[in-house]
């Protein structure tokens, strides 16, 4: 594993690397670097399998976090390509023609976080919501407790209780 | 005066198929070791569709398609002998013979696929179209059982037929005929569609097949004719091949018993595919329909 | 032997073979001109068949002059009507040959070549 | 043989209708096989567009009673499945429920089925097809609502996508409580739905139809892209 | 009258004054040699007239004031005047139509172009053997001269190919003329044939010589390719003469000098005139250049001109009229052809198309073509028919054989040249037609069609009647200008006035129940069928004179009580047929397979009619019935032709898209009127032959078998069509099979059911055909999974085709169930239970197709662009609902038409029938009652209905997609509607009984002679000297052929 870091490091210009384990790596690279180092991922250090793409909202620096994850099969190796992005008209280059399902991925992003990407197939049709036209659910600027009550008729005299001290309270009154 | 004992029996002929379809319920329910459901459902499920408040149509094909699809399971009761010299209950069958009845049960699937067709939802028509299809294979076999009983008995008048069986257990064409008679049930179990020949209305994969638009009174109709044309499928059964029937008890015992059997088989056998079951029936019931007719 | 020897033996003779080297001429030649050379062959060894065939022994040319008495020409002259006949024949493949070599003169004009297995446009 | 295309689409105006229509259902300009043309709307041409009618119960008492006996003894259930109560179902029907002892069976078709079984949380994606389930089903229809997630929202009641109150959408004649309910209760709930129906209480169709309007109100609400005419024959 | 010698001085004066002209007074040197021509031709019409007209007799004409032997002299006979006329008319015409050639080419090529003819003319004339040598030698050098003149670089090289091989055959020729006067001693034609020249030591070798010399001179195949190049390359004009002239005066050579060879050379010539035939129509098939098979083909003629030759003493006192019927046409035909060739000026046969929208050039093309299959009413098909006839009455099978072989060969090519002529013309080339060139070919074919009168009453075998339907086409012809809505009417009236008389005045009367059942068929049917022409908009050239000879010839075979009349009308069915359904779009290619397969069915009718006119000595077809000894010869052979025609199982190939691709109006007159002259020959060939006849009665057995299959297979192939027309073609197949296997029964019921059957088939099929093709007309699509859901659009055409799959299918109470009923009986008591079962399989299999049927087009949803679609105009409805009528009339009341048929096949089949007690129908199995069924059927339908009326009055109409989708919403029609490939399941289950084996091995036969012929042709190399080589080779064989060599 130190062995691919350290080529890699070679090749790409990489800001920070992170052992979670012994077998998974995350290493951080520029947007433009991104696509190109998973092809180099996928094609010379053979992490064939894609796991997931997936965004973190830093609204505080006004970036996307994208981490890519990615999987060596016979080596049993994980590595997460980490890159910001701008978090305005956020857009990335796609990867469907890496693998076939990136597509499914960036389509979630693209509905959840409004994070486009370009080219990529049928990447506006939303999964879940249907006729949405609110800002992106999954940004951290989008209030779902006051869109919920705006929007759904919450039922009247209905208590939200933590569920923890709720049980204790009710099993254990007296303590 | 006809018309009058011609209601009485099928009065007594829609009773009969409702309480045996609440019976047979019951008893495959058994099979699954469940309770199931009371005798009489068949009845409340009957006039509650009758009593559905709200009805559309999509066109005057679907509004007559069950009418059709009744007409032709009436069709057959009208033109089938029920019990053997009772005149009382021979109903038309001096318009026609076997044959007729063969071709009667035509018209039922015709309305049954124009209404279906009219409706428009794609999954009728496929259940047509495996019905079509199913059927022509099905039909093979018993062709050539009544080819041969009519070879047997030199005749294709069902109370001709019925007459010659007279006398006995051993006179039936169960006995006298047997190959036919094998050629025949095998059939007969791709007539009632119930499993492994029920791919056509396979309820989990093709929402019901033909009928799915079909609601209220059409449904009812519909249902209507399917106590009718089993039951009288079965007394077809029991006339040309187990001695027919000389009065009504003997009627309803062997109605239920030719009638239980497809239920047996479909409470104890999984689904056939459909091309499977269009080829099944090519293979051994009609290999047994040749053998009838040659041995005969 | 000798008598086999006669002169209208010795012109079918050479006529036959006139006409068979002509015909072979016809068939093996490639060249245009050879061919029609060929041809003429076989014109001249039928025309020679055929004055042969006229030929009768020890008698003259059909000719009406002071040698040929006009009484006794049936019995002096040769048969003339084979003669009359090689007279048209030989006007008629004079014609022939004449044409076969003014086609020679245009196919040859058209491409330049006498070869005449460069003459196979058309076939089947 | 390569399709030729008889129709040419309209592009819509950018107005507010029309922000969720899918390219399928714009306007169609169609050439008629003797060269007319003329637009099609699919939005409304392929659909009936009459509003539900409310059936008055039949005039006579005891046939009333007797029918809607009839309707409580033999209830057929929509096999339509939402959330995580469509699990809980499925054991009805095995002998140890054995709820066929109760006329209930399952249909696959709206047609022909009398009770809707929202079994869980309703997500706005699934509302509209459940909406479009039920207003396709045929008077007499009764609703019964699984879980909390039905009544107020559940665990979901502060979710973006999730409703929170089902009888703002359609009229429920039941509501089995629970998170989820085990098929003992929904045979309560059952037993307590042929109450209703025997009582004359099982009009929620009726009320649907009465109520429309403001049904369709709340339904649009939250459902933006509709895309046919409002009730769903 | 003027002298024949004139016509040499003539033509000789003029040639040679010709060279007097300047180039400036071209035209007056045409003018003079066109006028000295057609005063040549003047001279030897006016000697055929005085021929024909008995004022004279034979002349002999002695130039130099001897007598023969010692001077040349000229003989006119009446064949001789027949010759002369033909060649100097073709010589007149060839100058026309070559006016601006001759004129360009100035004065020699005019000169040149006399001395051609009058060559010809002399060879004619002479009875001098060595004259005949030298005009011969004439006219082939003046002919490479033409040629020559023609500048056109490949003519010459072909030119001298010509110039090699005439010269190895004259010089063959005179050798063999010195020999002939040294052993013969004579050169006077006569005086050598009196002479027994072959007996004489030495003769025979110089006899051989002279007729293979005259034999070459014809081209035989295969010692032809210097022929065939000339052909090819030479102007048309110049081919045109080469056919028509010069290969007639060698036929005419060939005619005179045969005698000196007797009865030993008959044989021989017949040979060769057999390879020449077979073996040049067979080349042809592969070929496509258009003048190149002209070229084979008028070999081929000649060929079958030597065969008839040879065959003269078989032939007897017809000899001269088959001679001479043939030779004329082919004569003018060809001529006609290579005129047009050179009009269109395009070699690949491919690129005729040019001609499409010149409707009188593909008028003149098809009579041409037709005129040289010897097709009805061309002068050839009397012919042809005479011939045979005459040799099988002697008994001379093998070369009836081989002549239809080759003119099934000949046919091929010719057919298939016309469907190009007739192909769609994507270029927008122009074809400029100067008249000078259309004049030859107009008169050629204004000749044919005089020709074509003359020989048919010369024959003797026509009486005038037979013409009123030509008379009424060529009239419809002539007002071809008038708009389709008057035609329409004109037609309508013909036929009404045809079925007026022929079914109420003759038959009627007569009590003739077969006749009028399918004078019914054909004649009301017809009338029927016509109404939707009122549709069609514009002139619909032509149509209406096919129409008017197809339903005459449809009639004339029920007219027909001899033979000839019935293979007459049979022929003049099957072409008129063939026009109408070559008419349609892209009916080119099916229209040939058509064509083919009914030519090739009609050919073995002819054997088969010949055969027993062989032994019994009679055309009357009720002679058939005495035929024992090849009585099962004759029943196949005939029955193929019928079985071709109602596409059994084995040669339906060409049913189903002939069907598709007509006109939409004519498909319903083929599927439910045409197919029943097939049916209708059955019955009368098994009633004259297999009821009477013990010897041939096992053939109903296999043809039972075939029926049954056809039944099968027909309906099986119809369930997986998307065409609509298709689907039901298909199905008749399967229907027509249906009756075939009743028919075949050979008992009571089995005919009961097949007879009442075609009728209830033409009124449904006629029904479910005009309906589909009003919807084509509306929808003007025919795949019909691009309709669907048109029921509320065209509610009428809806019930047209559910009455009319009703009736297919059998369903009780519609009249179908009649047949099915009867069938039942009758398979059971004959005891064919496995046919029936096969059958009765294949008519439930029938549901399938009817459903996709109905359910595709009316049913689901609608399309968009069909939404706003009217229901069908009601010139297509009228003729549906008449039909209804009918059907609902015979469903009702069953009786009235199945008792006259029992009655009246009571009289041929005494065996068991059925019994009718009032409206009951009842056999010794079963019984029926049709009117009580319906009533029975009425009444509960109407309960019921009323029931559901009552129940359900309140409901809500809804809109094609208010459908349970599984709660989603539909998006497009297209995609909601099951239609496509809707029987995907039962192809995976039965699909290996629709695989198309026979159509690949049709075309696998079709193929392999196209590929045996592309082999054989190559040894045609284009080496004139390996042309040489043939000829030397071909005498060589030629010769050890006839001393026994091999």
């Amino acid at each position: 594993m130190k062995e691919i870091i350290n080529n890699i490091q070679e090749k790409f210009k990489i800001s920070e690397v992170t052992e979670q384990r012994e077998n998974q790596y995350f290493i951080s690279v520029e947007k433009k670097d991104t696509i190109q180092l998973v092809t180099y991922l996928k094609d010379i250090e053979k992490f064939t399998n894609f796991i997931l793409l997936t965004a973190v909202d830093w609204i505080e620096k006004g970036q996307f976090q994208l981490t890519y994850m990615l999987n060596h099969p016979s080596k049993k190796l994980d590595i997460g390509v980490r890159t910001f992005i701008e978090r305005e008209n956020a857009t990335m280059d796609s990867a469907h023609h890496l693998w076939e399902h990136v597509a499914t991925f960036q389509r979630e992003l693209k509905e959840m976080f409004g994070i486009d990407f370009p080219g990529s197939p049928r990447v506006d049709e939303p999964f879940l919501l249907e006729g949405w036209d609110n800002i992106p659910p999954m940004r951290r600027d989008f209030d779902t407790k006051k869109y919920s009550e705006e929007t759904y008729f919450p039922r009247p005299g209905r208590s939200t209780n933590d569920p923890a001290e709720h049980m204790k309270k009710k099993l254990y009154p007296n303590e | 005066m006809k018309i009058v004992y011609v209601l009485l029996g099928l009065f007594i002929i829609i009773n009969y198929g409702l309480l045996q379809a609440g019976v047979l319920r019951r008893i495959t329910a058994r099979v699954g070791k469940r309770i199931g459901v009371p005798f009489y459902q068949p009845y409340i499920d009957l006039i509650k569709n009758y009593a559905i408040r709200s009805q559309f149509s999509h066109g005057v094909m679907f509004y007559l398609g069950p009418v059709f699809r009744l007409s032709g399971g009436v069709g057959i009761f009208l033109f089938m002998p029920l019990i053997f010299g009772n005149e009382i209950f021979s109903n038309y069958s001096m318009a026609g013979d076997l044959i007729l009845i063969m071709y009667f049960m035509f018209i039922g699937m015709l309305g049954m696929a124009l209404g279906a067709g009219e409706g428009g939802h794609p999954y009728s028509i496929i259940g047509i179209t495996r019905g079509l299809s199913q059927f022509t294979t099905v039909e093979v076999p018993f062709t050539l059982a009544v080819i041969s009983i009519a070879i047997q008995y030199q005749t294709l008048s069902i109370t001709e037929i019925v007459a010659a069986q007279q006398g006995g257990i051993m006179h039936w064409t169960l006995m006298t005929n047997p190959l036919a008679t094998g050629a025949a049930m095998l059939s007969f179990l791709g007539m009632m569609m119930y499993a492994p020949f029920n791919v056509v209305n396979a309820p989990q994969e093709n929402p019901l097949g033909p009928p799915t638009e079909f609601h209220g009174t059409f449904l009812g109709m519909l249902q209507t004719n399917r106590v009718i044309l089993g039951v009288m499928e079965a007394i077809l059964f029991m006339n040309l091949f187990f001695g027919g029937a000389t009065n009504w008890g003997i009627l309803f015992i062997k109605a239920f018993l030719i009638y239980f059997y497809p239920v047996f088989v479909g409470a104890v056998f999984p689904r056939y595919r459909i091309d499977q079951s269009i080829r099944w029936f090519l293979y051994l019931p009609t290999a047994l329909g040749i053998l009838a007719i040659i041995f005969i | 032997m000798m008598e086999k020897l006669n002169i209208q033996n010795i012109g079918l003779t050479v006529g036959i073979l006139v006409i068979l080297v002509g015909l072979w001429g016809l068939l093996t030649q490639k060249n245009l001109i050879k061919i029609v050379i060929g041809f003429a062959l076989f014109d001249t060894g039928t025309h020679i068949l055929m004055v042969s065939i006229g030929y009768i022994k020890y008698r003259t040319a059909p000719i009406l002059d002071e040698a040929v008495d006009i009484r006794n020409a049936a019995k002096l002259v040769v048969d003339p009507i084979p003669q009359a006949l090689v007279l048209t024949a030989i006007v008629i493949g004079l014609g022939i040959t004449a044409l076969m070599l003014s086609y020679v003169l245009k196919m040859y004009q058209n491409k330049k070549s006498l070869e005449i297995n460069n003459y196979k446009d058309l076939k089947w | 043989m390569a399709e030729e295309k008889n129709y040419k689409i309209i592009q819509p105006d950018n107005s507010e209708e029309n922000k969720f229509l899918k390219p399928e259902n714009y306007k169609r300009e169609v050439t008629a096989p003797d060269g007319n043309t003329f637009i099609v709307d699919p939005l409304n041409d392929y659909f009936c567009d009459a509003k539900p009618q409310p059936h008055a119960p039949n005039t006579i008492k005891v046939v009333e009673k007797f029918l809607n006996w009839a309707r409580s003894q033999s209830i057929w259930v929509l096999g339509f499945g939402t959330g995580c109560g469509s699990i809980e179902i499925y054991p009805l029907m095995t002998p140890r429920f054995d709820a066929y002892r109760f006329g209930v069976q399952q249909r696959p078709t709206p047609r022909q089925s009398n009770l809707m079984i929202i079994s869980g949380y309703l997500s706005v994606k699934t509302l509209k097809r459940a909406i479009r389930s039920y207003e396709q089903m045929q008077s007499p229809k009764f609703v019964m609502a699984l879980g909390s997630c039905t009544i107020n929202g559940g665990m979901y009641w502060d979710s973006y996508n999730t409703i929170n109150r089902l009888d703002h959408y359609m009229p429920v004649d039941v509501y089995v409580a629970g998170c989820m309910p085990r098929p003992e209760a929904l045979l309560a709930g059952f037993m307590e739905l042929k109450k209703r129906i025997r009582e004359g209480k099982g009009e929620g169709a009726n009320q649907y139809a009465e109520n429309f309007d403001w049904y369709k109100a709340n339904q649009k609400k939250i459902i933006k892209d509709w895309n046919m005419p409002d009730y769903n024959w | 009258m003027v002298g024949p010698i004139y016509i040499i001085a003539i033509s000789l004066g003029t040639a040679f004054s010709l060279g007097f002209f300047k180039k400036a007074n071209r035209n007056i040197s045409f003018g003079l040699m066109f006028f000295a021509m057609a005063f040549v031709t003047f001279i030897s019409g006016q000697w055929l007239y005085a021929f024909l007209s008995h004022q004279q007799e034979t002349i002999q004409i002695f130039t130099a004031g001897f007598k023969p032997p010692f001077s040349i002299s000229l003989q006119m006979g009446f064949h001789e005047a027949v010759f002369l006329t033909m060649i100097n008319v073709l010589g007149l015409l060839s100058a026309i139509y070559l006016f601006d050639h001759l004129k360009e080419k100035g004065a020699n090529m005019m000169m040149v172009f006399m001395l051609l003819f009058m060559g010809l003319n002399v060879v004619v004339m002479t009875r001098d053997i060595f004259n005949l040598f030298v005009f011969l030698e004439i006219s082939s050098i003046t002919l490479v001269g033409l040629i020559i003149l023609e500048k056109k670089q490949d003519a010459i090289s072909s030119g001298f190919k010509y110039l090699i091989a005439s010269g190895i055959i004259s010089q063959i020729l005179l050798i063999g003329i010195i020999a002939a006067y040294y052993y013969g001693g004579s050169l006077f034609i006569n005086d050598m044939v009196d002479s027994n020249l072959l007996f004489v030591k030495g003769g025979s070798v110089a006899v051989f010589l002279i007729l293979i010399a005259v034999v070459l001179e014809l081209k035989p195949f295969p010692a032809n390719g210097w022929a065939l190049d000339v052909y090819q390359s030479a102007t048309p004009g110049i081919g045109a003469i080469v056919s028509g002239a010069v290969a007639t005066t060698s036929l005419f050579i060939l005619y005179k000098l045969l005698p000196i060879g007797g009865d030993a050379w008959l044989l021989p010539i017949g040979i060769t005139g057999v390879i020449s035939f077979l073996g040049s129509n067979f080349l042809g098939i592969n070929q496509k250049n258009a003048n190149r098979i002209l070229g084979y083909s008028s070999i081929g003629q000649v060929g079958l001109l030597m065969i008839i030759m040879s065959l003269s003493k078989d032939l007897g006192d017809k000899f001269e009229f088959v001679f001479f019927s043939i030779l004329i046409s082919h004569y003018l035909a060809k001529a006609g052809l290579f005129w047009i060739s050179g009009i269109i000026n395009k070699d690949e046969i491919g690129q005729w198309n040019i001609i499409k929208n010149k409707p009188g050039l593909i008028v003149l093309t098809g009579v041409f073509m037709l005129t040289l299959l010897g097709l009805p009413p061309f002068p050839s098909f009397y012919g042809k028919w005479e011939l045979i006839m005459n040799l099988a009455h002697s008994g001379n099978f093998t070369w009836i054989a081989i002549i239809l072989l080759g003119s099934f060969f000949e046919a091929i090519y010719l057919l298939r040249w016309f469907g190009k002529t007739l192909m769609n013309n994507e270029n927008s080339e122009e074809l400029i037609v100067k008249f000078h060139k259309i004049f030859p070919a107009v008169i050629s074919s204004f000749l044919i069609l005089m020709f074509s009168f003359l020989t048919a009453r010369w024959s003797g075998l026509m009486s005038v009647k037979y013409f009123i339907p030509f008379a009424i086409a060529l009239l419809l012809f002539a007002l071809d200008f008038l708009p389709v809505f008057i035609k329409n009417i004109m037609a309508i009236a013909t036929v009404s006035w045809y079925s007026y008389v022929l079914i109420y005045q003759t038959y009627i009367p007569e009590n003739d129940i077969l006749r009028i059942i399918f004078g019914f068929i054909f004649l009301i049917g017809a009338i029927l069928l016509l109404f939707p022409g009122f549709t069609f908009k514009g002139k619909r050239r032509g149509f209406y004179p096919l129409v008017i000879l197809m339903f005459s010839g449809l009639a004339g075979l029920i007219e027909a009580r001899t033979t000839f009349q019935f293979f007459f009308a049979w022929e003049m069915m099957t072409l008129a047929s063939y026009l109408l359904i070559i008419r349609g779009k892209n009916a080119k290619k099916t229209s040939f397979s058509y064509i083919l397969f009914s030519m090739a069915g009609a050919f073995m009718m002819f054997i088969g009619f010949g055969l027993a006119y062989f032994e019994t000595g009679s055309i009357s077809l009720n002679a058939l019935a005495d035929v024992l000894i090849y009585a099962n010869w004759v029943y196949i052979l005939v029955a193929v032709g019928f079985l071709v025609k109602i596409a059994s199982l084995g040669v339906h190939i060409w049913l189903p898209d002939s069907y598709t691709e007509a006109d939409d109006d004519v498909t319903p007159m083929i599927s439910s009127i045409l197919v029943k002259s097939g049916v209708f020959g059955l019955i009368i060939l098994m009633l004259s032959m297999s009821l009477k006849n013990a010897a041939s009665s096992n053939i109903p057995y296999i043809l039972g078998w075939i029926g049954a299959l056809s039944a099968l297979i027909g309906n099986m192939l119809a369930i997986y069509q998307e065409d609509v027309k298709k689907l039901v073609a298909y199905s008749s197949i399967g229907i027509m099979g249906y009756i075939l296997f009743g028919l075949s029964m050979m008992s009571h019921l089995g005919w009961l059911t097949a007879i009442s059957y075609s009728i209830v088939h033409f009124l449904y099929k006629a029904l479910l055909f005009l309906a589909v093709a009003g919807i084509i007309y509306r929808t003007k699509t025919r795949n019909i999974y691009e309709m669907g859901g048109l029921i509320k659009r065209m509610p009428l055409s809806f019930i047209s085709v559910l009455i009319g799959i009703i009736t297919l299918a059998g369903m009780p109470p519609l009249v179908g169930f009649a047949g099915k009923w009867m069938f039942y009986n009758a398979v059971i008591l004959k005891g064919w239970y496995f046919q029936g079962a096969i059958v009765f399989f294949s008519g439930i299999v029938a549901f399938l197709y009817c459903f996709k049927l109905i359910h595709n087009i009316f049913l689901g949803p609608i399309k968009d662009n069909h939404r706003k679609l009217k229901e069908t105009s009601v010139w297509w409805l009228i003729p549906q609902f008449v039909l209804i009528i009918g059907i609902m009339i015979i469903s009702v009341y069953p009786k009235i038409i199945l008792e006259p048929i029992g009655l009246y096949l009571s009289m041929y089949f005494p065996g068991e029938g059925l019994v009718w007690a009032g409206t009951t129908a009842s056999t010794s199995l079963g019984y029926w009652d049709a009117t009580q069924i319906m009533m029975v059927f009425a009444g509960m339908f109407g309960v019921i209905f009323i029931i559901l009326f009552l129940m359900s009055r309140k409901v809500q109409v809804v809109e094609q997609f208010n459908i349970v989708f599984q709660a989603e919403r539909p998006e497009r029609p297209e995609t909601t509607h099951y239609a496509h490939n809707m029987y995907a399941p039962y192809n995976k289950a039965l699909g290996f009984l629709a695989a198309p084996f026979i159509t690949n091995s049709w075309e696998f036969i079709y193929e392999s002679f196209h590929a045996i012929g592309d082999q054989i042709r190559k040894f045609y190399t284009g080496n004139g000297q390996t042309y040489a080589l043939h000829i030397v080779m071909y005498v060589v064989a030629f010769y050890l052929f006839i001393n026994g060599g091999f």
